[in-house]
Protein backbone atom coordinates (compact mmCIF):
# COMPACT_ATOMS: atom_id res chain seq x y z
CA UNK A 1 0.00 0.00 0.00
CA UNK A 2 1.07 3.79 -0.32
CA UNK A 3 1.20 6.22 2.45
CA UNK A 4 1.61 9.35 2.71
CA UNK A 5 3.24 11.00 5.75
CA UNK A 6 2.59 15.01 6.87
CA UNK A 7 6.39 16.07 7.46
CA UNK A 8 6.97 19.18 9.67
CA UNK A 9 9.94 21.30 11.01
CA UNK A 10 13.52 20.09 10.38
CA UNK A 11 11.72 16.99 8.82
CA UNK A 12 10.00 19.02 6.26
CA UNK A 13 12.99 21.10 5.91
CA UNK A 14 15.05 18.02 5.20
CA UNK A 15 12.85 16.51 2.59
CA UNK A 16 12.02 19.63 0.92
CA UNK A 17 8.29 18.58 0.77
CA UNK A 18 5.33 18.73 3.67
CA UNK A 19 4.83 15.36 2.36
CA UNK A 20 6.27 11.86 2.12
CA UNK A 21 5.27 9.01 0.10
CA UNK A 22 6.44 5.49 0.51
CA UNK A 23 4.86 2.12 -0.10
CA UNK A 24 4.36 -0.19 2.28
CA UNK A 25 3.47 -4.44 2.78
CA UNK A 26 0.41 -4.45 3.69
CA UNK A 27 -0.28 -4.63 7.72
CA UNK A 28 3.38 -2.90 8.11
CA UNK A 29 3.78 -1.03 11.45
CA UNK A 30 5.57 2.10 12.41
CA UNK A 31 8.61 0.45 12.75
CA UNK A 32 8.22 -0.46 9.29
CA UNK A 33 7.02 3.20 7.82
CA UNK A 34 10.33 3.98 9.93
CA UNK A 35 12.84 2.59 8.06
CA UNK A 36 10.94 2.91 4.17
CA UNK A 37 11.15 6.62 5.08
CA UNK A 38 15.28 6.43 5.69
CA UNK A 39 15.73 4.21 2.21
CA UNK A 40 13.50 6.54 0.41
CA UNK A 41 14.35 10.13 1.64
CA UNK A 42 17.78 9.76 2.53
CA UNK A 43 17.98 13.29 3.51
CA UNK A 44 15.27 12.42 6.37
CA UNK A 45 17.70 9.66 8.01
CA UNK A 46 19.73 11.43 10.53
CA UNK A 47 16.40 13.05 12.18
CA UNK A 48 14.31 9.71 12.08
CA UNK A 49 15.84 8.73 15.18
CA UNK A 50 14.45 11.34 16.95
CA UNK A 51 10.67 11.34 15.79
CA UNK A 52 7.85 9.67 16.77
CA UNK A 53 4.92 9.28 14.37
CA UNK A 54 1.34 9.98 14.71
CA UNK A 55 -1.47 8.08 13.19
CA UNK A 56 -4.97 9.73 12.86
CA UNK A 57 -4.19 12.33 14.85
CA UNK A 58 -2.72 10.08 18.24
CA UNK A 59 1.21 9.18 19.48
CA UNK A 60 1.41 6.02 17.85
CA UNK A 61 4.38 3.32 19.24
CA UNK A 62 6.24 1.19 16.76
CA UNK A 63 4.13 -1.51 16.64
CA UNK A 64 1.20 0.10 15.66
CA UNK A 65 -0.57 -1.32 12.53
CA UNK A 66 -0.74 1.19 9.78
CA UNK A 67 -3.72 1.40 7.23
CA UNK A 68 -4.37 2.50 3.64
CA UNK A 69 -6.23 5.75 4.90
CA UNK A 70 -4.78 6.34 8.12
CA UNK A 71 -3.58 10.21 8.16
CA UNK A 72 0.28 10.01 9.31
CA UNK A 73 2.44 12.41 10.48
CA UNK A 74 6.37 12.53 11.19
CA UNK A 75 6.57 14.64 14.59
CA UNK A 76 9.91 15.72 15.38
CA UNK A 77 10.80 16.64 18.71
CA UNK A 78 8.14 19.70 19.91
CA UNK A 79 8.69 23.26 20.46
CA UNK A 80 5.26 25.01 20.76
CA UNK A 81 4.78 27.47 24.17
CA UNK B 1 -11.89 28.11 24.61
CA UNK B 2 -9.38 26.11 22.61
CA UNK B 3 -7.57 27.76 19.78
CA UNK B 4 -4.86 28.05 16.84
CA UNK B 5 -4.51 31.56 15.62
CA UNK B 6 -2.00 33.44 13.14
CA UNK B 7 -3.18 36.80 15.21
CA UNK B 8 -2.38 38.43 17.95
CA UNK B 9 -3.34 36.73 20.99
CA UNK B 10 -6.73 38.53 22.83
CA UNK B 11 -5.95 38.01 26.43
CA UNK B 12 -8.97 39.76 27.52
CA UNK B 13 -10.83 37.16 25.38
CA UNK B 14 -9.02 34.52 27.24
CA UNK B 15 -9.75 36.14 31.01
CA UNK B 16 -13.60 36.26 29.84
CA UNK B 17 -13.41 33.09 28.95
CA UNK B 18 -12.81 31.72 32.50
CA UNK B 19 -14.62 34.22 34.45
CA UNK B 20 -17.08 32.44 36.68
CA UNK B 21 -19.21 33.78 39.87
CA UNK B 22 -17.34 30.53 41.22
CA UNK B 23 -13.98 31.16 40.91
CA UNK B 24 -12.06 33.24 43.60
CA UNK B 25 -8.41 33.49 41.34
CA UNK B 26 -7.62 33.72 37.98
CA UNK B 27 -4.30 32.32 36.72
CA UNK B 28 -2.99 33.47 33.21
CA UNK B 29 0.14 32.29 31.69
CA UNK B 30 2.11 34.12 28.30
CA UNK B 31 4.86 32.96 26.80
CA UNK B 32 6.52 35.96 25.19
CA UNK B 33 9.48 36.46 22.13
CA UNK B 34 12.85 36.61 24.16
CA UNK B 35 15.35 39.01 22.48
CA UNK B 36 18.14 37.28 24.63
CA UNK B 37 19.20 33.48 25.31
CA UNK B 38 23.00 33.39 26.10
CA UNK B 39 24.89 35.11 24.01
CA UNK B 40 22.76 35.11 21.25
CA UNK B 41 19.58 37.43 19.70
CA UNK B 42 16.60 36.62 18.59
CA UNK B 43 15.09 38.72 15.93
CA UNK B 44 11.91 36.85 15.34
CA UNK B 45 9.94 33.22 15.78
CA UNK B 46 8.27 31.24 13.59
CA UNK B 47 5.39 29.03 14.95
CA UNK B 48 4.41 25.82 12.85
CA UNK B 49 1.91 22.96 13.95
CA UNK B 50 0.31 19.97 12.79
CA UNK B 51 -3.20 21.71 13.43
CA UNK B 52 -5.95 19.51 13.92
CA UNK B 53 -4.07 17.66 16.06
CA UNK B 54 -2.61 20.37 18.37
CA UNK B 55 -5.92 21.33 18.88
CA UNK B 56 -6.47 18.56 20.08
CA UNK B 57 -4.16 17.48 22.16
CA UNK B 58 -4.91 20.98 23.84
CA UNK B 59 -8.35 20.47 24.23
CA UNK B 60 -7.53 16.76 25.87
CA UNK B 61 -4.75 18.90 28.05
CA UNK B 62 -7.36 21.41 29.51
CA UNK B 63 -9.76 18.36 30.13
CA UNK B 64 -7.51 16.17 31.84
CA UNK B 65 -6.42 19.96 33.91
CA UNK B 66 -10.21 19.72 34.82
CA UNK B 67 -9.95 16.49 36.49
CA UNK B 68 -6.85 17.00 38.38
CA UNK B 69 -7.87 20.25 39.67
CA UNK B 70 -11.19 21.72 40.57
CA UNK B 71 -11.16 24.05 37.93
CA UNK B 72 -14.09 27.05 36.81
CA UNK B 73 -12.42 27.65 33.62
CA UNK B 74 -9.90 27.06 31.20
CA UNK B 75 -8.76 28.43 27.96
CA UNK B 76 -5.57 27.52 25.78
CA UNK B 77 -4.59 29.52 22.42
CA UNK B 78 -1.11 28.92 20.83
CA UNK B 79 -0.27 31.41 18.18
CA UNK B 80 1.14 30.31 14.92
CA UNK B 81 3.43 32.13 12.23
CA UNK B 82 6.09 34.84 12.76
CA UNK B 83 5.93 37.14 16.09
CA UNK B 84 8.24 40.04 16.58
CA UNK B 85 10.24 40.74 20.13
CA UNK B 86 7.50 40.87 23.01
CA UNK B 87 5.09 38.95 21.43
CA UNK B 88 2.83 36.33 23.39
CA UNK B 89 3.18 32.75 21.53
CA UNK B 90 1.01 30.54 23.93
CA UNK B 91 -1.92 31.86 26.61
CA UNK B 92 -3.02 29.89 29.16
CA UNK B 93 -6.29 31.14 31.23
CA UNK B 94 -7.07 28.84 34.26
CA UNK B 95 -10.02 29.92 36.99
CA UNK B 96 -11.02 27.96 40.37
CA UNK B 97 -11.88 29.17 43.89
CA UNK B 98 -8.86 29.13 45.44
CA UNK B 99 -5.80 30.58 44.26
CA UNK B 100 -3.42 27.03 44.38
CA UNK B 101 -5.50 25.28 42.53
CA UNK B 102 -5.17 27.70 39.51
CA UNK B 103 -1.37 28.42 40.04
CA UNK B 104 -0.83 24.99 39.56
CA UNK B 105 -2.95 23.65 36.63
CA UNK B 106 -1.63 26.93 35.16
CA UNK B 107 1.99 25.36 35.34
CA UNK B 108 1.27 22.47 34.28
CA UNK B 109 -0.64 23.06 31.41
CA UNK B 110 1.77 24.95 29.84
CA UNK B 111 4.84 22.37 30.86
CA UNK B 112 2.52 19.72 29.46
CA UNK B 113 1.49 21.84 26.32
CA UNK B 114 5.30 21.89 25.80
CA UNK B 115 5.81 18.30 26.24
CA UNK B 116 3.25 17.05 23.61
CA UNK B 117 1.41 19.17 21.56
CA UNK B 118 2.44 19.32 17.90
CA UNK B 119 3.98 22.68 17.24
CA UNK B 120 7.17 23.74 16.67
CA UNK B 121 9.36 27.14 16.72
CA UNK B 122 12.10 28.02 14.27
CA UNK B 123 14.71 30.69 16.15
CA UNK B 124 15.34 33.51 13.35
CA UNK B 125 18.45 34.97 15.02
CA UNK B 126 19.41 38.41 14.74
CA UNK B 127 22.89 37.24 12.89
CA UNK B 128 20.62 36.16 10.21
CA UNK B 129 20.70 32.58 10.49
CA UNK B 130 17.83 30.39 11.54
CA UNK B 131 16.84 27.00 13.06
CA UNK B 132 14.34 25.14 13.83
CA UNK B 133 14.38 24.33 17.73
CA UNK B 134 14.25 20.11 18.51
CA UNK B 135 14.56 19.32 22.18
CA UNK B 136 17.09 16.52 23.21
CA UNK B 137 18.37 17.67 19.92
CA UNK B 138 21.80 19.28 19.80
CA UNK B 139 21.18 23.21 19.00
CA UNK B 140 23.82 24.00 16.08
CA UNK B 141 25.58 27.09 16.49
CA UNK B 142 25.45 28.13 12.99
CA UNK B 143 22.03 27.32 11.98
CA UNK B 144 19.79 24.25 11.28
CA UNK B 145 20.05 22.61 7.75
CA UNK B 146 23.48 21.97 7.58
CA UNK B 147 24.27 20.74 10.75
CA UNK B 148 21.37 18.76 11.01
CA UNK B 149 21.87 17.12 8.06
CA UNK B 150 25.19 16.37 8.52
CA UNK B 151 23.63 13.89 11.00
CA UNK B 152 24.94 12.27 14.29
CA UNK B 153 22.08 13.38 16.16
CA UNK B 154 21.31 11.35 19.16
CA UNK B 155 18.78 8.68 19.22
CA UNK B 156 16.85 11.19 22.18
CA UNK B 157 13.18 11.03 22.53
CA UNK B 158 11.04 13.96 22.67
CA UNK B 159 12.53 15.95 25.79
CA UNK B 160 10.81 15.80 28.90
CA UNK B 161 9.42 19.30 28.94
CA UNK B 162 12.49 19.94 32.07
CA UNK B 163 13.00 23.40 32.36
CA UNK B 164 16.64 24.49 31.07
CA UNK B 165 19.00 26.18 32.74
CA UNK B 166 20.43 27.26 29.84
CA UNK B 167 18.54 26.48 27.18
CA UNK B 168 19.86 27.31 23.70
CA UNK B 169 16.68 28.74 22.11
CA UNK B 170 13.83 31.07 22.82
CA UNK B 171 12.32 28.90 25.79
CA UNK B 172 10.21 30.56 28.89
CA UNK C 1 3.46 50.01 38.38
CA UNK C 2 2.18 49.94 41.96
CA UNK C 3 -1.45 51.37 42.53
CA UNK C 4 -3.98 51.50 44.73
CA UNK C 5 -7.46 52.31 43.25
CA UNK C 6 -11.54 52.45 43.24
CA UNK C 7 -12.07 51.70 39.52
CA UNK C 8 -12.26 48.21 37.68
CA UNK C 9 -8.68 46.98 37.43
CA UNK C 10 -7.75 47.27 33.54
CA UNK C 11 -5.44 43.86 33.26
CA UNK C 12 -4.38 45.34 30.03
CA UNK C 13 -2.59 48.18 31.47
CA UNK C 14 -0.46 45.57 34.25
CA UNK C 15 0.10 43.00 31.16
CA UNK C 16 1.83 46.27 29.50
CA UNK C 17 3.99 47.04 32.31
CA UNK C 18 5.37 43.75 32.35
CA UNK C 19 6.09 43.81 28.59
CA UNK C 20 10.32 43.22 27.91
CA UNK C 21 12.01 41.40 25.46
CA UNK C 22 13.99 40.07 27.99
CA UNK C 23 11.07 38.07 28.92
CA UNK C 24 10.28 34.85 27.66
CA UNK C 25 6.74 34.67 30.30
CA UNK C 26 4.55 36.67 32.32
CA UNK C 27 1.89 35.11 34.61
CA UNK C 28 -0.89 37.36 35.39
CA UNK C 29 -2.82 36.87 38.85
CA UNK C 30 -6.76 38.24 39.60
CA UNK C 31 -8.16 37.43 42.70
CA UNK C 32 -12.42 37.89 42.22
CA UNK C 33 -15.32 37.98 44.08
CA UNK C 34 -16.59 34.55 44.65
CA UNK C 35 -20.48 33.96 45.40
CA UNK C 36 -20.47 30.56 47.39
CA UNK C 37 -18.54 29.84 50.26
CA UNK C 38 -19.28 26.71 52.12
CA UNK C 39 -22.90 26.91 52.20
CA UNK C 40 -23.36 30.68 52.46
CA UNK C 41 -23.53 33.03 49.40
CA UNK C 42 -21.71 36.08 48.88
CA UNK C 43 -23.94 38.88 47.43
CA UNK C 44 -21.26 41.77 47.27
CA UNK C 45 -17.35 42.30 48.48
CA UNK C 46 -16.30 45.69 50.61
CA UNK C 47 -12.43 47.08 50.38
CA UNK C 48 -11.27 49.58 52.44
CA UNK C 49 -7.26 50.01 53.07
CA UNK C 50 -5.09 52.15 55.09
CA UNK C 51 -3.67 53.24 51.76
CA UNK C 52 -0.47 55.19 52.39
CA UNK C 53 0.90 51.99 54.35
CA UNK C 54 -0.70 49.81 52.31
CA UNK C 55 0.94 51.66 48.78
CA UNK C 56 3.98 51.19 50.58
CA UNK C 57 4.30 47.84 51.35
CA UNK C 58 3.01 46.17 48.08
CA UNK C 59 6.12 48.42 46.36
CA UNK C 60 8.26 46.61 49.00
CA UNK C 61 6.60 43.36 47.86
CA UNK C 62 7.41 44.48 44.31
CA UNK C 63 11.17 45.08 45.47
CA UNK C 64 11.55 41.73 47.60
CA UNK C 65 10.28 39.88 44.53
CA UNK C 66 12.53 41.56 42.70
CA UNK C 67 15.21 40.39 44.78
CA UNK C 68 14.40 36.87 45.38
CA UNK C 69 13.51 36.33 41.26
CA UNK C 70 15.00 37.60 38.25
CA UNK C 71 12.13 39.33 37.37
CA UNK C 72 11.96 41.23 33.66
CA UNK C 73 8.60 43.54 35.86
CA UNK C 74 5.84 43.64 38.49
CA UNK C 75 3.19 45.22 38.54
CA UNK C 76 0.13 45.28 41.76
CA UNK C 77 -2.75 46.92 41.87
CA UNK C 78 -5.63 46.29 44.39
CA UNK C 79 -9.28 48.02 44.01
CA UNK C 80 -11.48 48.94 47.55
CA UNK C 81 -14.58 49.78 47.27
CA UNK C 82 -17.72 47.86 46.60
CA UNK C 83 -17.44 44.72 44.61
CA UNK C 84 -19.61 42.86 42.98
CA UNK C 85 -19.17 39.31 41.69
CA UNK C 86 -16.92 37.90 39.69
CA UNK C 87 -14.93 41.37 40.11
CA UNK C 88 -11.13 41.45 40.44
CA UNK C 89 -10.15 42.58 43.72
CA UNK C 90 -6.51 42.45 42.98
CA UNK C 91 -4.31 41.86 40.26
CA UNK C 92 -0.45 40.89 39.80
CA UNK C 93 1.74 40.73 37.05
CA UNK C 94 5.12 39.79 36.84
CA UNK C 95 7.77 38.89 34.26
CA UNK C 96 11.00 36.69 33.65
CA UNK C 97 13.26 35.10 31.41
CA UNK C 98 11.80 31.77 32.15
CA UNK C 99 8.21 30.15 33.56
CA UNK C 100 9.43 29.10 37.07
CA UNK C 101 10.35 32.40 38.11
CA UNK C 102 7.17 34.40 37.06
CA UNK C 103 5.12 31.24 38.63
CA UNK C 104 7.06 31.09 42.20
CA UNK C 105 7.35 35.00 42.43
CA UNK C 106 3.80 35.70 41.46
CA UNK C 107 2.39 32.93 43.97
CA UNK C 108 5.00 34.49 46.92
CA UNK C 109 3.43 37.92 45.55
CA UNK C 110 -0.33 37.49 46.20
CA UNK C 111 0.38 35.07 49.29
CA UNK C 112 2.25 38.16 50.82
CA UNK C 113 -0.17 41.00 50.21
CA UNK C 114 -2.45 38.85 51.53
CA UNK C 115 -0.29 38.78 54.93
CA UNK C 116 1.35 42.14 55.31
CA UNK C 117 -0.79 44.71 53.19
CA UNK C 118 -3.09 46.67 55.29
CA UNK C 119 -6.39 46.24 53.49
CA UNK C 120 -9.20 44.30 55.05
CA UNK C 121 -12.69 43.26 53.18
CA UNK C 122 -16.13 43.05 54.17
CA UNK C 123 -18.43 40.28 53.57
CA UNK C 124 -22.03 41.56 52.23
CA UNK C 125 -23.53 38.15 52.51
CA UNK C 126 -26.84 37.47 50.45
CA UNK C 127 -28.52 36.90 53.58
CA UNK C 128 -28.34 40.60 54.35
CA UNK C 129 -25.83 40.29 57.10
CA UNK C 130 -22.29 42.05 56.79
CA UNK C 131 -19.06 41.00 58.57
CA UNK C 132 -15.51 42.50 58.77
CA UNK C 133 -13.23 39.48 57.75
CA UNK C 134 -10.18 39.03 59.88
CA UNK C 135 -8.44 35.87 59.65
CA UNK C 136 -7.56 33.88 62.85
CA UNK C 137 -10.69 35.28 64.25
CA UNK C 138 -13.49 33.28 64.64
CA UNK C 139 -16.11 33.47 61.68
CA UNK C 140 -19.56 34.59 63.01
CA UNK C 141 -22.29 33.06 61.68
CA UNK C 142 -24.39 35.94 62.36
CA UNK C 143 -22.57 39.08 61.29
CA UNK C 144 -19.92 40.91 62.44
CA UNK C 145 -20.48 44.02 64.97
CA UNK C 146 -22.59 41.42 67.68
CA UNK C 147 -20.45 38.69 67.91
CA UNK C 148 -17.13 40.48 67.79
CA UNK C 149 -18.26 43.38 70.72
CA UNK C 150 -19.23 40.17 72.90
CA UNK C 151 -15.66 39.04 73.13
CA UNK C 152 -13.39 36.25 73.47
CA UNK C 153 -11.53 37.02 70.22
CA UNK C 154 -8.84 34.78 70.82
CA UNK C 155 -5.22 36.23 71.22
CA UNK C 156 -4.01 34.90 68.22
CA UNK C 157 -1.57 36.85 65.46
CA UNK C 158 -2.09 37.58 62.23
CA UNK C 159 -2.84 34.99 60.20
CA UNK C 160 -0.10 33.46 58.18
CA UNK C 161 -1.74 33.33 55.22
CA UNK C 162 -1.79 30.13 55.24
CA UNK C 163 -4.78 28.06 52.14
CA UNK C 164 -7.66 27.57 54.06
CA UNK C 165 -9.48 24.01 52.99
CA UNK C 166 -12.38 25.36 54.39
CA UNK C 167 -12.27 29.12 54.44
CA UNK C 168 -15.20 31.20 56.17
CA UNK C 169 -15.23 34.24 53.74
CA UNK C 170 -14.42 35.27 50.25
CA UNK C 171 -10.88 33.78 49.76
CA UNK C 172 -9.44 33.15 47.46
CA UNK D 1 1.07 63.73 75.09
CA UNK D 2 -2.18 63.24 73.30
CA UNK D 3 -2.03 61.03 70.24
CA UNK D 4 -4.16 60.12 67.53
CA UNK D 5 -4.85 56.48 66.56
CA UNK D 6 -6.13 55.47 63.15
CA UNK D 7 -9.11 52.76 62.72
CA UNK D 8 -9.94 50.42 60.23
CA UNK D 9 -12.36 47.19 59.80
CA UNK D 10 -13.89 46.02 62.88
CA UNK D 11 -11.66 48.64 64.68
CA UNK D 12 -13.80 51.21 63.04
CA UNK D 13 -16.98 49.70 63.49
CA UNK D 14 -16.76 49.12 67.34
CA UNK D 15 -15.22 52.32 67.94
CA UNK D 16 -18.34 53.91 65.61
CA UNK D 17 -15.36 56.44 64.39
CA UNK D 18 -12.16 56.79 62.22
CA UNK D 19 -9.65 57.75 64.88
CA UNK D 20 -9.51 57.14 68.82
CA UNK D 21 -7.48 60.14 70.51
CA UNK D 22 -5.85 58.92 73.67
CA UNK D 23 -3.84 60.84 76.35
CA UNK D 24 -0.40 58.88 77.03
CA UNK D 25 2.60 60.07 78.84
CA UNK D 26 5.94 61.39 77.15
CA UNK D 27 7.75 58.03 76.03
CA UNK D 28 4.82 55.67 76.48
CA UNK D 29 5.19 53.05 74.33
CA UNK D 30 2.68 50.82 71.53
CA UNK D 31 2.16 48.37 74.41
CA UNK D 32 1.17 51.78 76.84
CA UNK D 33 -1.22 52.96 73.89
CA UNK D 34 -3.01 48.98 73.36
CA UNK D 35 -3.62 49.50 77.42
CA UNK D 36 -5.21 53.36 77.11
CA UNK D 37 -7.09 52.18 74.05
CA UNK D 38 -8.81 49.68 75.98
CA UNK D 39 -9.35 52.10 78.82
CA UNK D 40 -10.25 55.11 77.17
CA UNK D 41 -12.42 52.78 74.06
CA UNK D 42 -14.01 50.21 76.23
CA UNK D 43 -16.24 48.46 72.77
CA UNK D 44 -12.35 48.46 71.51
CA UNK D 45 -11.36 45.79 74.33
CA UNK D 46 -11.62 42.69 72.69
CA UNK D 47 -10.39 43.35 69.54
CA UNK D 48 -7.33 44.68 70.96
CA UNK D 49 -5.63 41.16 71.48
CA UNK D 50 -5.47 40.44 67.67
CA UNK D 51 -4.37 44.26 66.72
CA UNK D 52 -0.96 44.92 65.81
CA UNK D 53 0.21 48.99 65.45
CA UNK D 54 2.20 50.77 62.59
CA UNK D 55 4.15 53.97 63.67
CA UNK D 56 4.67 56.47 60.59
CA UNK D 57 3.26 53.47 58.16
CA UNK D 58 5.73 50.49 59.23
CA UNK D 59 4.99 47.75 61.56
CA UNK D 60 5.66 48.76 64.87
CA UNK D 61 6.82 46.21 68.31
CA UNK D 62 5.09 46.55 71.32
CA UNK D 63 8.18 48.34 72.58
CA UNK D 64 8.37 50.70 70.27
CA UNK D 65 8.06 54.52 71.48
CA UNK D 66 5.70 56.77 69.97
CA UNK D 67 6.22 60.81 69.57
CA UNK D 68 3.99 63.22 69.58
CA UNK D 69 4.10 63.69 65.76
CA UNK D 70 3.81 60.19 64.45
CA UNK D 71 0.95 58.53 62.26
CA UNK D 72 -0.49 55.68 64.22
CA UNK D 73 -2.43 53.48 63.22
CA UNK D 74 -4.33 50.32 64.48
CA UNK D 75 -4.09 47.26 61.94
CA UNK D 76 -6.61 44.37 62.80
CA UNK D 77 -5.62 41.08 60.94
CA UNK D 78 -5.62 41.91 57.42
CA UNK D 79 -7.81 40.14 54.83
CA UNK D 80 -6.70 42.20 51.75
CA UNK D 81 -6.44 39.99 48.06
Amino acid sequence: MKVEVKLFAVAKQLAGADTAVVELADASTVADLRAALARTYPPLAPTLASVVFAVNAAYADEQTRLHPHDEIACIPPVSGG
Amino acid sequence: MIEITHEPIDTAALLRAVESNLAGAAVLFLGTTREVTGDRRTRSLVYEAYEAMARQKMAELAEEASRRWPLTGSALVHRLGELGLGEASVAIAVSSPHRCDAFEAGQWLIDTLKEVVPIWKQENWADGTCEWVHPGQPPSPTGGLAESAAGSAPAEPHAEGAHPANPASNES
